[in-house]
């Protein structure tokens, strides 16, 4: 055990924490879910993948600057401690990204990554489909091997940032007549190939946060398919890991949440119910045990582990910690609570109405908690299946 | 000893519920948010037929000359139709408030027209920063000092504070008290506000039952229809248990904001503390009821275009009014825990005699 | 609507304050899951029966006074106001006594309720098996007809005051073919028959609580079966209705148990956690909102409604509540909460600490508050069986 | 930076864990429940050819010399063994309190002594109403105003104080102070008193850990062996999400366990906070544990037969031991809210340079 730096990630901190210092837009970008804003959130990606610091983890090679995963937690501290702005390629960066990074052809991380990292190309998910979505292995949408290239059709749905995205991944049903898990195949595809059609959705805030992506006779070559024909559930799955895990949903995340909790808590103490100061502290022992926690993991992969379903128990804390502190936050603010931004009473709400919004999605969206309950007690704890 | 409705009451409700299921189904619901003023003349207009607005006015001015233990069951509808607007801030606060100030002359000359309903009444309440429905009403009361003050639209300055439940109309208010728009002053006006305050907490909580029982219709009709892993998500003990959780909190809510209405009808000197118990039980199990019906729903729910977060919002919202939690909380704590306080068995009706 | 009771049940409610505060015992029974204690209740139900106040709802000739369940719950109150020690013959009074009330022969009615009243006859049920627990369709236990009596083999467990009751009532196989509820039967059965042997078991608070019954060739004449042969299930559910619905756990219990919250809240409120206020408040409105529901229930039956699966839904809010009550008191009590009775700093603690124990066992008994949840969504909100 | 334990470290975790599998199982147990003074010699001469009562015994004094870290896993295990006692309050506590203390005659005379298990330690701590194990201890070291007083067993009159738990042998504790007991005073005696009563916190949150360990362990295999319903009663959704609820809980309680025992090993600025933090989530962790545990045991898990009880009853009264939730909340909310106070992202190991 030994929980302080060493004088080389001291000095990467120092370094990432002058550059975002210098670099991080004063003003706040608009959501990345309006087309102004997902421009704009793409022009800080290009800046940030200028300056090295897209994807640390990645090698040089492709963007990266080839830190360990130590590196990228102090990298995210940083992130969040700078205001940064939010990742409008999170779904390239961290879940497609280090997919190919296990399953990709060389073609395939020469072709993809820099793009990825640039935000050149920006990927959203094309997992769920209206009958597939806890249960994931209903799968229906088809992709028919021609010769050297696959053609598509069906439907996909709930792609965030689908209305804007260049790109989607998602599994693919190769074989007609296969059922659940099996036959099916992981694939890529442009959005702006024929017969692509996309419908924003609109989502409780109002914004089109997500997609419906239709198919329709949608041809891509094979060289488009990420791992073995049949084997996309695999890779699917490797890809969830990384979204429930590790990467997606780094600790800096809540522990900045949790710090901009205790300072709107301090700034209404006043005023506020007396019973929220247990509330916020009860957060903020909660951001500190999931990083906690994650340094433990980090320690342990540095170390050769492997992450399995343990990143279940991650996807449910983190979830309910973020909706949590989120619900506290409204409930300091009180009847201002629901003031949207332009209401001239808003002063001081900043932006936790829509924090908390999209708080109420964590336990939905990457596997519903439910699932993940159900993978905790039969994986890890070796319950019965039912 | 009865707790229960009478007959004539349930049919007045079961009337309501058929009349808001047919005219003001979600797509009106969403008319509403979209429009200028929250409120729709058309639908009002029938409203007014049935008596809602002036549901609380005495028969003398045209009114119904019901109580509140009426108006609890009016409000559980308007929560089930997710509508609220002037019938709350009208029918439930603001023409009783003007039924009960000492001002012979205003009473004589709105609430006739609150029973018409031509007019809609607007009210500010002691401690809370926001009047809702103030763009569209036509008088305000409102409160200064120790004072209700009567005015005009024109009389006021009111600057619209946008929310994210689009059906949550509110106002900062700002006016200039004088001794002309005076209409009570000292004991009269302060208690007055309070029995105001009381009934719009009521009417907030009422509100919350109505909307947490359509949530639980709702969310049980899409987990005995929606299919994954080849079986229905309601057949799945998880689904379940939320909804069986949900369905424990709502009905130990239900009885005490039909008791807090009764205490309120009678003006029962432990009104305040059963009103605080009654909005404490809803609203919680509204926001416990929004918090899995969004669940079950999964992503389906989290879209604009689905109606469920039509009743998310309320949900939500009717917490904020009429007092928070801490509020609230404290209002129950300082009465439990009082010197004296009567509080074990045989005691909670015992103020009733 | 009305909410204040009439001048005959204040004369009534008087009648009973005065009598309970004449005869109620001033030091506290020992406690009925021992022998000395079990005979000092018994000696008390005695006493309550002589005044007429054992069962006030029940018809006089069988030893009650004729009142309405109005006026129940008015005895009730005046009851836990006074004080008045545990009924050692719950079991008989209101679970076996309204059972035998609905299905019994005239001459069973004579028979036995009379001795329930007066706790002559103190009754445990026998309805658990080892493998008959959540899933009491299982029971195995057998009562086989021969000529005009049943001969019983088999075990029965958890049976509450087994240890010393004189009587059990519970369900039997009479169709050794039959299978779930099918083919069972309701009989009583005395405890000093041949062949029946009682295990006394301890709980966890160290007293012996329950007991397990073992039945080897134990003959009981036909007269003591209850309803028709076969439908045992039937009788069965309408007296588990009357545990988890009215009878058992009148709301006086809990607004007497929250009102002693107060007090010791109010005790100790300059030295316990502050966060316990609320907690303390939030007790007693949810104890408060058990007496409404239960008032709007007893008014609903008045008027000719019947109880049926929102029993589930009360067993789930008082055995909830009384937990949360002695979490809350053992909280306020602090490092106290676990002090025997005996201990010398244990002064001001009362029994919270036997109340808390007990309570643990409220989500379990009567029904896991799991099978609850099951029976509320299956039958109350329709949503379909697993 | 690495987050985790040596191979040593784990090495003799895992030989504490058989060790008490084989010497320490639940008839152990129940008899140190039976006995007069809770403490069995047999076992102690055991643990104590482990090193067990010195590990934080410095070398010097022929204890291991470890520190807080490997005292964590210790108390884990013991923890999952359900054994307190000595193992508590002499190796835990009162070992590197002495160590401490700038009294070395006593440490001479002493130390050795108790890291061949000759001797044990009972400790008072400020702010404690009583003192562990006391009734059996060869030295008690008791706090009085700012000081730190060595008694020895006849020099104090002990009171027991019968408890639930039948493991938690406490005394109210009463002597006469004078300068020939003084054995540290002044801001000696308060750092030292401070950081014992951080080492007894810690050493509850410990325990509590392994505690819950056994507890989702024994209570998982009961839910695979009992069959309701022709099934195994872990196969539903119920009884899984209820153990997966204990599982996250008690996931993110571990390290803020293990970062607290680094931070007392290292002396850190933020001990305390931490100390604190690992307590409130250990035991609460334990807690739901234990509720669950009873829960999916049903009727079985509520007898005294059972041997679930075992860790139940540690499970409840961890929380009662070396200060409540109130206490280390508020430690914890002075930290977090204080002026300047470093909350955010990068501030975790700050303090450890």
């Amino acid at each position: 055990m030994d929980l302080s730096y060493t004088d080389a990630q001291q000095r990467f901190r120092a370094e990432a924490r002058t550059w975002l210092s210098a670099n991080v837009p004063h003003a706040p970008l608009p959501s990345f879910d309006t087309r102004e804003g997902f421009e704009a959130h793409r022009a800080w990606e290009r800046k940030l993948n200028a300056g090295g610091w897209a994807m640390v983890s990645w090698p040089r090679e492709y963007g990266g600057r080839g830190a360990n995963l130590l590196e990228w937690l102090v990298f995210e501290e940083e992130y969040y401690r700078a205001g940064a702005p939010k990742r409008v390629n999170q779904n390239g960066l961290f879940l497609l990204g280090p997919t190919i990074m296990e399953y990709g052809t060389p073609e395939q991380r020469a072709r993809f990554l820099p793009k990825i990292a640039s935000s050149d190309e920006v990927w959203c998910q094309g997992w769920s489909e209206p009958n597939a979505g806890s249960d994931m292995a209903a799968i229906q949408a088809t992709a028919i091997r021609d010769g050297d290239r696959y053609v598509i059709n069906g439907q996909k749905t709930w792609a965030s940032r689908g209305a804007f995205a260049h790109w989607t991944f998602g599994m693919f049903r190769t074989d007609p007549a296969s059922e659940r898990h099996r036959g099916l195949t992981f694939v890529l595809v442009p959005l702006d190939a024929k017969g692509v059609t996309v419908r924003p959705i609109a989502q409780l805030d109002g914004e089109t946060g997500f997609a419906e992506i239709f198919f329709d006779d949608v041809s891509v070559p094979v060289a488009n398919r990420l791992g073995d024909e049949g084997k996309g559930w695999n890779v699917a799955m490797a890809t969830a890991g990384f979204e429930r895990g590790l990467m997606l949903r780094s600790p800096a995340r809540f522990q900045h949440t949790a710090a901009r909790l205790v300072g709107l808590y301090r700034e209404n103490e006043a005023t506020c119910d007396p019973a929220l100061r247990d509330e916020v502290v009860a957060c903020w022992m909660d951001a500190e045990a999931y990083a906690l926690e994650t340094y433990r993991t980090v320690s342990r992969l540095l170390g050769g582990g492997k992450i399995g379903a343990e990143a279940s128990l991650n996807k449910i804390f983190w979830s309910e910690l973020d909706l949590r502190m989120h619900e506290t936050a409204l409930r300091i603010l009180g009847d201002r609570a629901d003031l949207l931004a332009e209401a001239p009473s808003a002063t001081g709400t900043d932006d936790w109405l829509d924090g908390w919004l999209f708080s109420l999605s964590g336990p939905i969206y990457a596997g519903t908690n439910e699932i993940q309950r159900n993978v905790i007690a039969e994986r890890i704890l070796g319950l019965p299946r039912s | 000893m009865r707790f229960g409705f009478t007959e004539d009451q349930l049919l007045f409700q079961s009337t309501l519920r058929d009349f808001l299921a047919k005219e003001c189904p979600p797509a009106t619901i969403r008319a509403l948010w979209e429009s200028e003023t929250g409120h729709d003349a058309a639908l009002w207009t029938k409203l007014s037929a049935l008596g809602v607005p002036g549901l609380l006015v005495p028969e003398a001015h045209d009114g119904l000359g019901r109580d509140e233990i009426d108006l609890a069951l009016l409000l559980e509808e308007a929560g089930r139709a997710a509508l609220c607007g002037p019938i709350v801030s009208t029918a439930a606060i603001g023409a009783p408030l003007l039924a009960e100030i000492p001002a012979p002359a205003l009473r004589e000359r709105w609430l006739p027209r609150v029973a018409s309903g031509e007019a809609r009444i607007a009210v500010g309440l002691p401690g809370l920063r926001f009047v809702s429905d103030a763009g569209d009403a036509t008088l305000l009361l409102l409160p200064h000092a120790d004072e209700v003050h009567a005015l005009a639209p024109d009389a006021v300055q009111l600057v619209r504070e946008p929310a994210s439940d689009p059906a949550r109309r509110i106002f900062t208010v700002s006016f200039t008290a004088s001794s002309a728009t005076r209409v009570a002053a000292g004991e009269d006006a302060r208690r007055a506000l309070a029995t105001a305050f009381d009934r719009a907490a009521l009417a907030a909580a009422a509100q919350a039952i109505g909307v947490a029982d359509r949530l639980v219709d709702m969310t049980c009709a899409y987990a005995r229809e929606r299919r994954q892993f080849d079986v229905p998500i309601g057949s799945f003990q998880a689904v379940k248990h939320m909804l069986a959780g949900v369905s424990v909190r709502l009905e130990y809510a239900r009885p005490a904001v039909h008791r807090a209405a009764w205490s309120v009808a009678r003006g029962l000197a432990a009104r305040s503390t059963h009103v605080s118990h009654a909005k404490l039980a809803a609203t919680a199990a509204a926001r416990l009821a929004a918090r899995v019906a969004l669940q079950v729903h999964g992503a389906i729910g989290y879209t604009w275009e689905q109606d469920l977060h039509l009743w998310l919002r309320r949900a939500w919202s009717l917490d904020l009014d009429a007092g928070g939690e801490g509020h609230h909380r404290a209002r129950v704590a300082n009465a439990v825990l009082a010197d004296g306080a009567r509080v074990g068995p045989g005691e909670t009706f015992a103020g009733e005699a």
